[in-house]
């Protein structure tokens, strides 16, 4: 199977597209309007169960997802042809490589480059203020959360059967879409991507009363970058974040 | 329906003269789920039991709260008695209402209403404990003593001697370890041979002990109790059973110039060889790396010498598996190459060499025979200059802990140099004089004062060759002033490092290491003998640098730990251990990774066909400490941990 | 000659409103999401949109909504019920879909236990339909056999004119009549001409497509499989759809007291139809999708006689993945029946 | 206000270290404020920032979370990927704007009796300043109260 992209209902709009016969590659288009993170589709239940190879449109964001998706054990890397491409300035272009591997010298660029890449300033906008005005920022937006969980569905790195939200003996996260349940969900979704997000913007997209998702994910991704140099999706056999440390991690924070 | 009994103890004065323990009682009466709320002047007395005891069985009880002292008092009491009542006794929590309560609280009625917060947490706990059972654990009744030195020897007989089964493993040809290459020890300058080889054949022929040398342990799974070990057994050659060790082949084999690993490089032995006389067994191997036959495919003049056919060259590898209940770690040290002095010129001028080099050239088999001679020319030298900490405590260069033994051993080779070459001189430049044990710090005073040693306060810059003489210029900073002294040999204190392959060993017998890759111990202060993983003992220089009485007390110490275990038939511990839903759990193995035990396995979950369906964490309750760490971790909520559970923990909270 | 509403006076109307006693409503965008939203001036409203990305189902039937509060006690738990608040409401600006797909909702949510919940609020809210002049590609309301003006689960109808300046006006209900009546002075006759109603192509046979799904063999098709490939499963779709009405109980609280609240559900969700045997029937995402399109065109019309879809097209407009009703009643129409 | 704000403080600790240091301020027979409401745990690592946010939602004003000082860890790593966790999330609830001096953290030992009463105290007098959480309690409140528009 080839997963790609192709025409949507409007002009400006793609869709992910499964090829697994000549006839449907006759849909198969590629241009920049093709900026969905297909990877999540590796994961999802049945589609890779037959052990085939698959070949994968993919972007560097989806190659780094799909190092982390097999760091995690997620996927077999054995089973994945990557068809690299980038968008610069509307135009496409190809990246050399068909095993992740690959792409590591890629990857280490754009690691070098994160720092800046990562700016942005409504997230500079957000720091500048108090607590009290990013309190209420932040209780504006998620008092939008209608809590469809577009965000989660659309993320490849939500792959989990049973999500935290999804579990009631206890439950930790309030269901309803009171703000309070919004709050926690947001905050326990976006720890959950903390080292992991690649910032492919899937969630974003997906969400249906734009909150800006994507400046938390970007923040969490900053914090890990600039306190334990680490930058999600470098490896296939990079270690999580949170499942591992260094003994003089910082700590100034600790009384 | 929960129906919980809540004690409330006075402690006499403790708690009831600040806290309102009867208002306490009518309050947390009123607390859903609450069928006896009452209070007492002691709970942990006989009567107070007793009435616990008698509310648990008149009311058919479901969870008992005592507000009292705090758990690491008393809570083993109150749980027993919960149990003397028919109660699960892991059904039972206790509010501490004393140390963190009453005692440091100075308003009543505020501590009479933190007092009444900490007990409905506590209620609102108990009403979710699960009836818990204690872990049983079957235990194989044998050992595995990894190591053949002065620990492992003393490990394995201590247990032997008390009857259990013991397999131990040397990766050398013989038993022995570096205590073996050394000639006398101190502080009694008795014969290290003389008091060591006796200890290599009582265990070689000791009953109930296995002696599998010239083996690597290259596997262990399992848990506590109930390890499955992989040990390679290196080809020899040589056949074990039909050898006599009657020495011909040794005699006869061409390749004589290999430099001898147990002499340090100053003697020399043949490629079919034991490493030292008295070796233990005293049967050669065929070293394959120097063979004139492995390398040339010709020669087997050590077959043809046999007159009883032990030699076979066709000899695999073998790998023998193992069913062991506890291990003993005492895989010793290596020195450190101190090729990184390069101003010491050590490897460059041949008389500049390391303190376990002088120890063979002392030792009466050694390759002198027990003559002070010098590896150039064969002269006795007449001025040895000693440096200590060449290594230890220099963080630039070596490392930065004190490798412990210099001090002392530095002092004998003083006194032994003394001893042998009457008219000889011997400096000994030292940062300090490190010499607590017993009878040590008047060891070294007898080598300075009776017999001459000099000690300079100071540190050596630099060696150099001049005409036969070496050079060595130092500073003595008691003095203030630089010296130089020509000298005959100089002798490097050199650092004891952990074995170079320790970390990758430590992994994959799953322990934890520090640093520098000495073994860690599971508590520097109140386990020194056990390492992080359970049933698994450090025992000698695998854990730290040690001298010999140190190394053996820590075997015999990790021996009585050992035979603890072995006393009963199953073992029992706490039941606070993890465990996952496997229906949820979504396989990322971070859990794996944050496990400090390496209690988490990788579970196939098959269909009914065989068929993979997915991969699973799966806990080793064995293996499991009850740390938490992999539920806070696994973001699917699939793990949890038995006594602080989700559930729990939520209602504890909620219940505030 | 008709009657007219011009634009100019519209804040005047939306004070009059007010004053009544009225919370009015009605489209509003701000800088990243639009919906329907409580305004104090005619200037907040934006009747520019297509149509709100958040439909008008949930100021009747909230995303969360507290149903009753309880008290734990020594030996019972008492309650006291929430009843929805007593406001009166006037939408200003609903699409005809959106108020379509309210009368949809109305069997549902009365025929065997009345939902004070809904009806209350039904009954307290006046709502003022705009025709609609445009369309975009993913309105389907004709091929659900409505129309751009369609008066259904309206109170009052309201015609763009030509010039852009105002609107006619059409009174349907009482209810509309007495809202208007408030603010009788600030109408006049007019005879300027409505602009056209938006064209919206037909998109699909409905008929076909029902004919198909009602075959029980179709059920088990693999159409269902290749049409829902690429959904994620997450609930945009439904929780967007002005018809969608599926909800959970929850309870929040502590030791001592809580809430029972009713909140959205969706059947895209894999927990929706899980069994606490760890079964679900619905195991497969393809599953889920033929359910969500069996019951609006095959079960729902089944038992109330109305397809449950207006066809707004917010599904399809919101895909993450660019899915939708349209995308699947276009394929099924191309299949033999 | 003429009256003295009580805060309400939920402490998160661990049961070898922190909680026995408590034990410690106890038999030391030590005084400090009532405010804080201690959950035993067995390590650190067990700490889930989930219970951060129960304790918010119960209405806590403030949080401490403590146990081992680095390389005491009872179970040797556990208190090392906590502070890792607390890192990460701390950062993460600057940015959603629940202010970091309402989440404390610290490492206190089983002999550090003192410490634990000295903190009792600071953190008390510093939440005390800040005053109540109401910004979070002004969520809580939305929950309990019937929907409209």
């Amino acid at each position: 199977m080839v997963i790609g992209y192709k025409p949507g209902t409007t002009a400006d709009r793609r869709r992910p597209h499964f090829i697994r016969t000549p006839e449907e590659a006759d849909q198969l288009v590629l241009d920049s309007a093709c900026i969905t993170n297909l990877s999540g589709y590796l994961v999802s239940e049945g589609l890779l169960s037959d052990e085939k190879a698959v070949a994968i449109f993919l972007k560097p964001d989806g190659i780094r997802s799909i190092n982390i998706l097999a760091a995690e054990a997620q996927l077999n890397i054995d089973q994945i042809l990557i068809l690299g491409f980038d968008i610069n300035d509307n135009q496409v272009t190809a990246l050399e490589g068909e095993k992740v591997e690959e792409f590591a010298t890629l990857i280490e660029s754009i690691k070098e480059q994160a720092p800046d890449a990562l700016k942005n300033p409504l997230l500079e906008k957000i720091e500048g203020m108090t607590p009290k005005e990013r309190f209420t920022f932040w209780q504006k937006e998620f008092s939008r959360c209608i809590k469809c969980y577009a965000c989660r569905q659309a993320c490849p790195m939500c792959y989990c059967r049973r999500c935290i939200v999804d579990c009631n003996q206890p439950q930790w996260v309030n269901t309803s879409s009171h703000t309070l349940g919004n709050f926690e969900w947001n905050i326990v979704r976006a720890f959950h991507l903390s080292g992991r997000c690649v910032g492919c913007g899937n969630c974003d997209r997906a969400c249906p009363v734009n909150i800006p998702l994507r400046l938390i994910n970007a923040k969490m991704a900053q914090e890990v970058l600039g306190s334990f140099d680490h930058f999600a999706g470098m490896s296939h056999t990079q270690e999580p974040v949170l499942a591992s440390f260094k003994k003089d991690d910082s700590e100034t924070f600790i009384l | 329906m929960a129906k919980i009994g809540v004690f409330i103890c006075h402690c006499g004065e403790n708690i009831g003269a600040k806290i309102d323990c009867n208002k306490l009682a009518a309050t947390i009466g009123e607390h859903p789920g609450v069928a006896v709320s009452v209070e007492y002047k002691y709970f942990c007395a006989d009567p107070g039991q007793e009435s616990i005891k008698k509310a648990i069985r008149d009311n058919n009880l479901t969870g008992v709260v005592v507000a009292a002292c705090s758990p690491r008092m008393h809570e083993a009491t109150f749980r027993k008695a919960c149990a003397e009542a028919g109660l699960n006794p892991y059904m039972c929590e206790i509010a501490n209402i004393r140390e963190h309560c009453s005692w440091v609280h100075t308003d009543p009625d505020m501590a009479t209403e933190k007092a009444a917060d900490i007990t409905r947490s506590m209620i609102e706990k108990v009403k979710r404990n699960n009836k818990l059972q204690p872990i049983e654990v079957p235990v194989t009744r044998r050992a595995l003593v990894i190591g053949g030195g002065i620990a492992g020897i003393q490990a394995a007989l201590d247990i032997a001697n008390a009857g259990q089964e013991v397999v131990l493993v040397e990766r050398e040809p013989s038993l022995g370890g570096h205590m073996a290459q050394l000639s006398e020890t101190f502080p009694t300058l008795d014969c290290s041979q003389c008091i060591m080889t006796p200890r290599m054949v009582e265990a070689a022929q000791h009953p109930k002990i296995r002696l599998l040398t010239y083996a690597e342990v290259v596997s262990v799974d399992g848990y506590i109790g109930n390890f499955h070990v992989k040990v390679k057994m290196k080809a020899r050659y040589v056949d074990m059973e039909s050898c006599t060790g009657c020495g011909d082949c040794i005699t006869k084999c061409p390749q004589k110039k290999i430099s001898s690993e147990f002499d340090c490089g100053i003697g020399k032995r043949t490629a079919i060889y034991t490493p030292f006389a008295q070796s233990v067994p005293n049967k050669p191997v065929i070293d394959k790396a120097t063979c004139t036959y492995f390398k040339n495919g010709k020669c087997k003049v050590c077959m043809r010498s046999c007159q009883i056919n032990a030699i076979n060259f066709d000899m695999q590898d073998e790998f023998i598996e193992l069913e062991i209940g506890a291990i003993v770690v005492a895989t010793g040290f290596q020195v450190q190459n101190n090729a990184v002095y390069g101003e010491y010129g050590y490897g460059k001028y041949p008389d500049v060499i390391t303190g376990l080099q002088f120890e063979r050239l002392a030792s009466a088999s050694g390759p002198t025979f027990g003559k002070i001679l010098r590896p150039s020319d064969g002269k006795e030298p007449k001025t040895i200059v000693f440096i200590q900490c060449a290594g230890s405590r220099d963080p630039s260069k070596g490392v930065r802990y004190c490798s412990k033994i210099c001090c002392m051993y530095t002092a004998k080779h003083a006194m032994l140099y003394a001893h042998k070459v009457h008219e000889g001189k011997s400096h000994i430049f030292y940062m300090d004089i490190r010499a607590a044990g017993k009878g040590y710090d008047e060891f070294t005073r007898r080598a300075i004062e009776e017999d001459e040693a000099s000690y300079v306060r100071g540190r050596v810059s630099k060696v150099w060759p001049k005409m036969s003489k070496l050079m060595v210029r130092g500073v003595d900073t008691l003095l203030g002033k630089p010296v130089l002294i020509a000298a005959d040999m100089v002798v490097l204190a050199t650092a004891m490092v952990p074995q170079p392959d320790a970390k990758e060993f430590a992994k994959t017998i799953g322990i934890a290491y520090d640093e520098y890759g000495f073994f860690n111990e599971a508590h520097l202060k109140l386990r020194p003998v056990e390492s992080s993983t359970a049933g698994i003992f450090l025992a000698g220089t695998c854990q730290s640098p040690k001298d010999i009485p140190d190394s053996v007390s820590q075997a015999s110490a990790s021996a009585s730990k050992v035979l603890a275990l072995f006393s009963k038939q199953t073992l029992e511990r706490e039941p606070v251990v993890a465990s996952n839903n496997e229906a949820t759990c979504a396989g990322c193995w971070g859990c794996v990774l944050a496990c400090p035990y390496n209690a988490i396995e990788k579970k196939d979950i098959l269909d009914r066909s065989g068929k993979l369906i997915k991969r699973v964490a799966s806990v080793n309750p064995g293996l499991c400490q009850g740390c938490g760490t992999c539920v806070t971790f696994c973001r699917s909520n699939s793990l949890d941990l038995a006594g602080f559970t989700e559930k729990q923990i939520f209602a504890e909270v909620m219940g505030l | 000659m008709t009657r007219i509403l011009q634009s100019d006076n519209l804040d005047k109307c939306v004070a009059r409103w007010r004053e009544a006693g009225l919370t009015v409503i009605g489209p509003v965008k701000n800088e990243s999401s639009s919906s329907y939203a409580a305004v104090e001036k005619a200037a907040e409203f934006d009747f520019s949109l297509i149509m709100p990305d958040r439909s008008i189902k949930e100021l009747f039937f909230p995303q969360t909504e507290p149903m009753l509060q309880y008290t734990i006690k020594k030996q019972r738990i008492d309650t006291s019920d929430f009843t929805p608040p007593p406001e009166k409401r006037i939408i200003f600006g609903a699409r005809p879909c959106d108020a379509s797909g309210l009368a949809i909702d109305d069997p549902l949510f009365g025929w065997d236990y009345k939902d004070n919940f809904w009806f209350q609020r039904r009954d307290t809210t006046v709502i003022v339909t705009i025709a609609c002049t445009k369309a975009d590609d993913f309105c389907m309301c004709t091929s659900l056999k409505l129309v751009p003006d369609s008066t259904k689960g309206s109170d009052v109808l309201l015609r763009p004119l030509q010039n852009n300046k105002g609107w006619q006006v059409e009174e349907l209900t009482d209810r509309g009549r007495d809202a208007f009546n408030e603010i009788a002075d600030l109408l006049q006759d007019g005879s300027e001409p409505a602009a056209p109603t938006a064209v919206v192509a037909e998109k699909f046979n409905l008929d076909t497509c029902v004919a198909w799904l009602q075959k029980p063999e179709n059920f088990e098709s693999t159409f269902w499989r290749e049409i829902s490939m690429r959904c994620i499963g997450c609930a945009s779709c439904t929780f967007l759809c002005p018809t969608c009405h599926c909800f959970d109980f929850q309870d929040e609280g502590d030791t001592y007291s809580g809430i029972r609240r009713k909140n959205w559900d969706s059947c895209s969700f894999a927990l929706f139809t899980m069994h606490t045997s760890g079964h679900n029937p619905r195991a497969t995402q393809s599953a889920r999708w033929r359910q969500r399109i069996m019951h609006k065109f095959n079960y729902f019309p089944g038992k109330f006689n109305v397809n449950s879809c207006s066809g707004c097209g917010r599904c399809s407009r919101q895909c993450p993945v660019d899915m939708g009703i349209t995308e699947t009643l276009q394929a099924i129409s191309t299949l033999q029946p | 206000m003429n009256e003295l704000f009580e805060p309400e403080i939920v402490a998160f600790v661990c049961t070898y270290c922190t909680y026995a240091g408590a034990d410690l301020a106890g038999t030391s027979r030590l005084k400090y404020a009532p405010n804080v409401r201690i959950v035993r745990l067995p390590c650190t690592g067990r700490i889930s920032p989930m219970f951060i946010l129960k304790a918010l939602q119960k209405g806590a004003d403030g949080i401490l979370i403590s146990g081992c000082h680095p390389g005491d860890c009872h179970f040797t790593h556990g208190n090392y990927h906590a502070r890792r966790r607390w890192m990460v999330f701390r950062a993460l609830l600057e940015f959603t704007g629940i202010p970091s001096e309402r989440v404390k953290y610290s490492w206190i030992s089983a002999a550090e009796g003192g410490k634990f009463a000295d903190l009792m105290n600071s953190i008390t007098e510093d939440i005390r300043k800040l005053g109540p959480f109401d910004q979070y309690k002004a969520l809580i409140k939305e929950t309990e109260a019937p929907a409209t528009f």
